[in-house]
């Protein structure tokens, strides 16, 4: 647990919540949504939770960015808001 | 084998479950049949645990998962689960109302959900499976799993209606998961506050260390509160629920609308109860002034809201509105004086055991309701209140469980609803709360103006010729009989024997629901 | 103040995260911009329940040396050295520290393993509700070719008067 | 309606900052001293763990001995999604509408080409991950992610046909199910040995080479845990196969 290492972290976790939420495009909405959960991920496992750490890097960056891209393949890509 | 009721009431379902997605995929004719076993298996197990619990000479029996008991250990470094008198009743109603729907919708399923039968019953045993788990253990974090094993069913079994399910489900998602959130939020907070998340050792915690007036605990639990009412439907929070329960497939909507609001209620008395307990919930916050305020205007919404409905589902969706109103304002009825130390929970809150019996007075009602309107719309070729005319001649013995059903709604003496607004009533009347007896009045004025009006259109409502000609081509012979099948009428009528059985047995039941509280209040105060 | 931000910022930033996710669920318009609210807002719990679960600097991750056969809390007292003490195989006095005694693991050596375990299970929980949820976002899209909810409304209301 | 959300977003926020803010009250990041962190069961797991189960990962034992009835029903939510999923999209046969997905059907020889090479070892990493859960991070869910991300990138590399003919979608619901099966399974045994359901200690009576219950305990979580593989490693990919082709099955992404 290193506090400067945690503070910026948390600091990026706001936009890429923010930038994945307003995104028109959602495909690169997907992305940056994956990229806020692979930076959680480095958070938990700074904060020395290592298991959720690796499932959240195994599920959130990879598997569910996987199926919100297929969804979107199979649907449309751009959004109203 | 008798001392793992507790945990094979789940397991039994659980494997006819899997059974039931494996080998469905070769031999569908499996399914039904593997669903009743399960479901029958679920029933005798539940059963089994209530005798045990009421011959058991402190009516509650513990159960340690994966045998970290609290003798040998800290409490709650495993799961435990915990039978007492009220949830042994509430998971007898679940395992019973869930396998008479299991035979209602023998000839409802293949039709509405063509080529996926295995799967749809196999999430309807883990629906039962979910919702039997929540109501059985003693553990916060375990309820958050089960509570997510039951609504993700739901929204699946919805899902698979018509195409407006869809959206229903959708909107249902967004709203139920926003619940289970704020719960596991709330078990959260607790948590930290307490270390612990058993639900007897948060209780204690939170009275040995005197945490009443603490912050977080407050926040704990309204958000708790907020999660279990998004559930449950509590009036402002319940615009989801007539959307997602009238456009499920049949079979769903007759299992969820009794089941799934009930056990929400149950969870609510238990988080009362167990886990802040009395002195917290009645002691330290003064809600019971606004908590039955809204509790009545929950009732009069549901009750209007339900008068403007052309669509008989939607109808009853509206009415469970209501009756949530009325379980959720009888639990915050206090005797004047409010919570004294010593006093036992009995004659503290007077309108605890009006809704511990309402819980399973209304399953069983909705149920016999749901299931009744679920077999006329078959007949009527639609929802729509108009197109019922004439439905008693061609179908007497559904539309006598329809009556009984509408019967129990009112309020008539030999049934259940009667019972169970009479012990709200006199609640409220102990509690000087004569706001919340009017509102049970009116909504049931209002049930009687509903449902007299069905069964008029029913009854005396004739078939006109031109209809033949307009397409309403199931009518073409008026006035024959043609009664639905056994695998629809013999759950309706067992489900209206229930209501009267449930009616006539009011005072065990009520027996039991105060021994219950006195267990709590005795178990709060030590 | 200083310590107050030291000891307070990770709980702001996940109200934040979970208020940006609450409002990404009930006031976006596309469904899918609701569902990645609804993962953000999740995931800003599992963050709140790992950061109960942090102890001191120099608290380890919840696994033991692995020469965990040694420690036999049923014998000795607690062992006061670090949790890496297990490790100095060839420390600078050239003797090995382990076996001899054994030691019980310093219960403020190691991070609270119980948040972890149950946000593991909320992890699971959070990618089966978003997988099951863009099925049905795809069979709302079959059904009625659009995915913004006030669109998808009108088209609802129009089928409901039919 | 926007202006409504934003009153309600605010207020949860304003609720959770008052629960969290107060310094007497709400203890302070990284504390070892909250009640939390210095109750009994937690201190427990910590002291215990190795003592009960020989399993040095905490977070491993926690998961799949003291606190395994949850992940049995984790393991169950998983199945749920995967049922639910197929029962709310899978459509039956060809006679789907919309548009014919047709990607450029012809795989690209570099890719195959890599993903030939990664996916061996993407999938022994995956049985190193369930393997040695017991003293690392790791374990059943998360070796089922990854094995389940392989047989995905069969189906992105190739197509899902290709994949599909290596696991098929029957394949895949009759795993997902054997898993939840083998998991209840070891409850089952332990109740018929004369236990509490999922008291893996008792098994030692009936694995070969375990003497101890201790030992019992390690190999019932490893037992488990291979379960929880099976289930989540099928569903991920029945999952993907299905929401990549909008139930069809064939073609897609």
């Amino acid at each position: 647990m290193i506090f400067a290492f945690d503070f910026i972290i948390l600091l990026f976790l706001i936009p890429a919540a923010i930038i994945a939420l307003q995104l028109k495009d959602l495909l690169a909405a997907a992305m940056v949504f994956g990229i806020y959960s692979f930076l959680m991920c480095l958070l938990w496992a700074e904060m020395g939770a290592v298991d959720v750490a690796f499932t959240e890097a195994a599920v959130g960056a990879g598997v569910s960015a996987v199926f919100m891209i297929a969804t979107i393949f199979n649907t449309k890509r751009n959004s109203s808001d | 084998m008798i001392e793992h009721a507790p945990v094979l009431l789940m397991v039994v379902p659980l494997f006819a479950a899997v059974f039931c997605a494996l080998l469905g995929l070769r031999w569908k004719v499996v399914c039904l049949p593997l669903t009743i076993i399960g479901l029958g298996g679920a029933l005798y197990f539940t059963i089994i645990a209530f005798l045990q619990v009421s011959a058991s000479p402190d009516h509650q029996i513990s159960y340690f998962l994966g045998g970290w008991n609290a003798s040998d250990f800290p409490r709650g470094v495993g799961i435990e689960y915990r039978v007492d008198l009220l949830n042994g009743m509430v998971l007898i109603v679940i395992a019973a109302v869930a396998l008479l729907v299991a035979i209602f919708s023998k000839q409802f399923v293949p039709r509405e959900t063509p080529g996926k039968e295995p799967q749809y019953y196999a999430l309807f045993l883990l629906l039962a499976v979910g919702l039997m788990g929540m109501t059985i253990t003693a553990d916060a974090f375990n309820l958050y799993v089960l509570l997510e094993v039951s609504s993700l069913t739901s929204y699946a079994l919805i899902a698979m209606g018509s195409r407006r399910a869809s959206v229903a489900a959708f909107q249902y998602i967004i709203m139920g998961t926003i619940g289970a959130s704020f719960y596991l939020l709330g078990v959260g907070y607790l948590y930290i506050k307490t270390g612990s998340l058993n639900m007897q050792g948060i209780h204690d915690t939170l009275i040995g260390e005197g945490l009443h007036d603490s912050p977080a605990v407050y926040v704990a639990f309204l958000l708790i509160f907020v999660g279990v009412w998004i559930k449950l439907a509590f009036f402002p929070l319940s615009a989801w629920l007539p959307n997602a329960y009238s456009r499920a497939p049949t079979a769903t909507g007759c299992i969820i609308a009794p089941l799934m609001t009930k056990v929400s209620v149950y969870i609510m008395l238990r988080i009362m109860l167990t886990v802040f307990g009395p002195e917290y919930v009645y002691g330290e916050l003064s809600w019971a002034g606004p908590m039955v305020w809204v509790a009545v205007v929950a009732i009069i919404a549901g009750s209007i809201l339900a008068l403007g409905q052309k669509d008989l589902r939607r109808m009853l969706t509206y009415l469970i509105i209501a009756e949530v109103g009325y379980m959720v304002g009888g639990a915050w009825l206090l005797a004047p004086g409010g919570m004294a130390r010593g006093e036992s929970l009995y004659s503290t809150a007077t309108g605890l055991v009006g809704t511990g019996y309402h819980i399973i007075s209304d399953a069983a009602m909705t149920l016999c309701l749901f299931l009744a309107v679920g077999a006329m719309i078959v007949k009527a070729g639609s929802s729509r209140i108009e197109d019922m005319k004439g439905l008693f001649r061609k179908c007497p013995v559904t539309m006598a469980c329809f009556v009984v059903g509408a019967l129990a709604m009112i309020g008539v003496p030999p049934t259940c609803g009667f019972f169970s607004k009479w012990y709200l009533i006199s609640g409220a009347f102990e509690a000087g709360r004569w706001e919340f007896a009017a509102a049970l009045l009116v909504s049931s004025l209002v049930n009687a103006v509903l449902f007299f009006r069905i069964i008029e259109f029913a009854y005396f409502g004739k078939l006109p010729e031109v209809d033949d000609a307009h397409g309403h081509h199931q009518h073409h012979d008026e006035g024959g009989m043609e009664e639905n099948p056994p695998s629809m009428l013999v759950p309706l009528v067992l489900a209206s024997v229930a209501l009267i059985a449930i009616g006539l047995f009011n005072k065990e039941i009520a027996g039991y629901l105060s021994q219950f509280l006195n267990t709590v209040a005795m178990g709060g105060q030590g | 103040m200083e310590e107050f931000i030291h000891s307070r910022f990770n709980y702001w930033i996940y109200v934040i995260l979970m208020m940006i996710g609450l409002w990404g669920m009930i006031s976006k318009n596309n469904l899918i911009k609701k569902l990645i609210g609804m993962s953000i807002f999740q995931t800003a719990i599992i963050l709140f329940y790992v950061s109960i679960a942090v102890k001191s600097e120099t608290a380890n991750i919840p696994i033991l040396p692995h020469h965990g056969h040694d420690f036999s809390p049923k014998v000795a007292l607690a062992h006061a050295d670090s949790p890496y003490h297990e490790e100095d195989h060839g420390d600078h006095n050239g003797h090995h520290t382990h076996v001899e005694t054994p030691k019980v693991p310093d219960p403020d050596g190691y991070a609270n393993p119980l948040p972890h375990v149950l946000m593991l299970t909320a992890i699971v929980v959070g990618v089966a509700t978003l997988g099951l949820a863009l099925a049905i976002t795809q069979k709302i899209y079959r059904e009625y070719g659009t995915l913004e909810e006030d669109e998808l409304l009108e088209k609802v209301r129009a089928d409901d008067h039919d | 309606m926007k202006k409504l959300s934003g009153i309600i977003v605010l207020i949860v926020g304003l609720l959770l900052l008052y629960g969290v803010s107060d310094p007497d009250d709400f203890p302070s990041w990284g504390t070892p001293d909250s009640p939390a962190n210095k109750s009994p069961v937690s201190q427990y797991f910590i002291t215990d763990t190795i003592v009960d189960t020989e399993v040095p990962n905490m977070v491993t034992a926690v998961l799949a001995d003291y606190r395994g009835y949850d992940t049995m029903f984790e393991t169950v939510v998983i199945f749920v999604a995967g049922l639910g999923i197929f029962s709310v999209v899978r459509v039956f046969g060809h006679s789907g509408s919309g548009r014919v997905v047709t990607a450029d059907t012809k795989p690209d020889m570099i890719i195959t080409n890599t993903c030939r090479l990664l996916i061996p070892v993407i999938q022994l990493f995956a049985l190193y991950v369930l393997a040695h859960g017991h003293s690392s991070p790791g374990g059943g869910f998360q070796g089922g992610v990854i094995l389940g991300a392989s047989f995905i990138l069969v189906a992105l590399a190739w197509d899902l046909d290709t994949a599909l003919k290596r696991f098929s979608e029957k394949q895949a619901i009759i795993c997902a199910g054997i898993g939840i099966l083998i998991y209840a399974g070891f409850g089952l045994a332990s109740v018929f040995l004369g236990e509490e359901f999922l008291n893996y200690g008792i098994i030692h009576r009936i694995l070969p080479g375990v003497d101890s219950p201790e030992m019992a305990r390690y190999y019932g979580m490893l037992g488990v845990e291979i379960g929880v593989m099976f289930t989540v490693a099928s569903v991920m990919f029945l999952i993907y196969g299905l929401l990549a082709t909008r139930g069809r099955m064939t073609g897609g992404l």
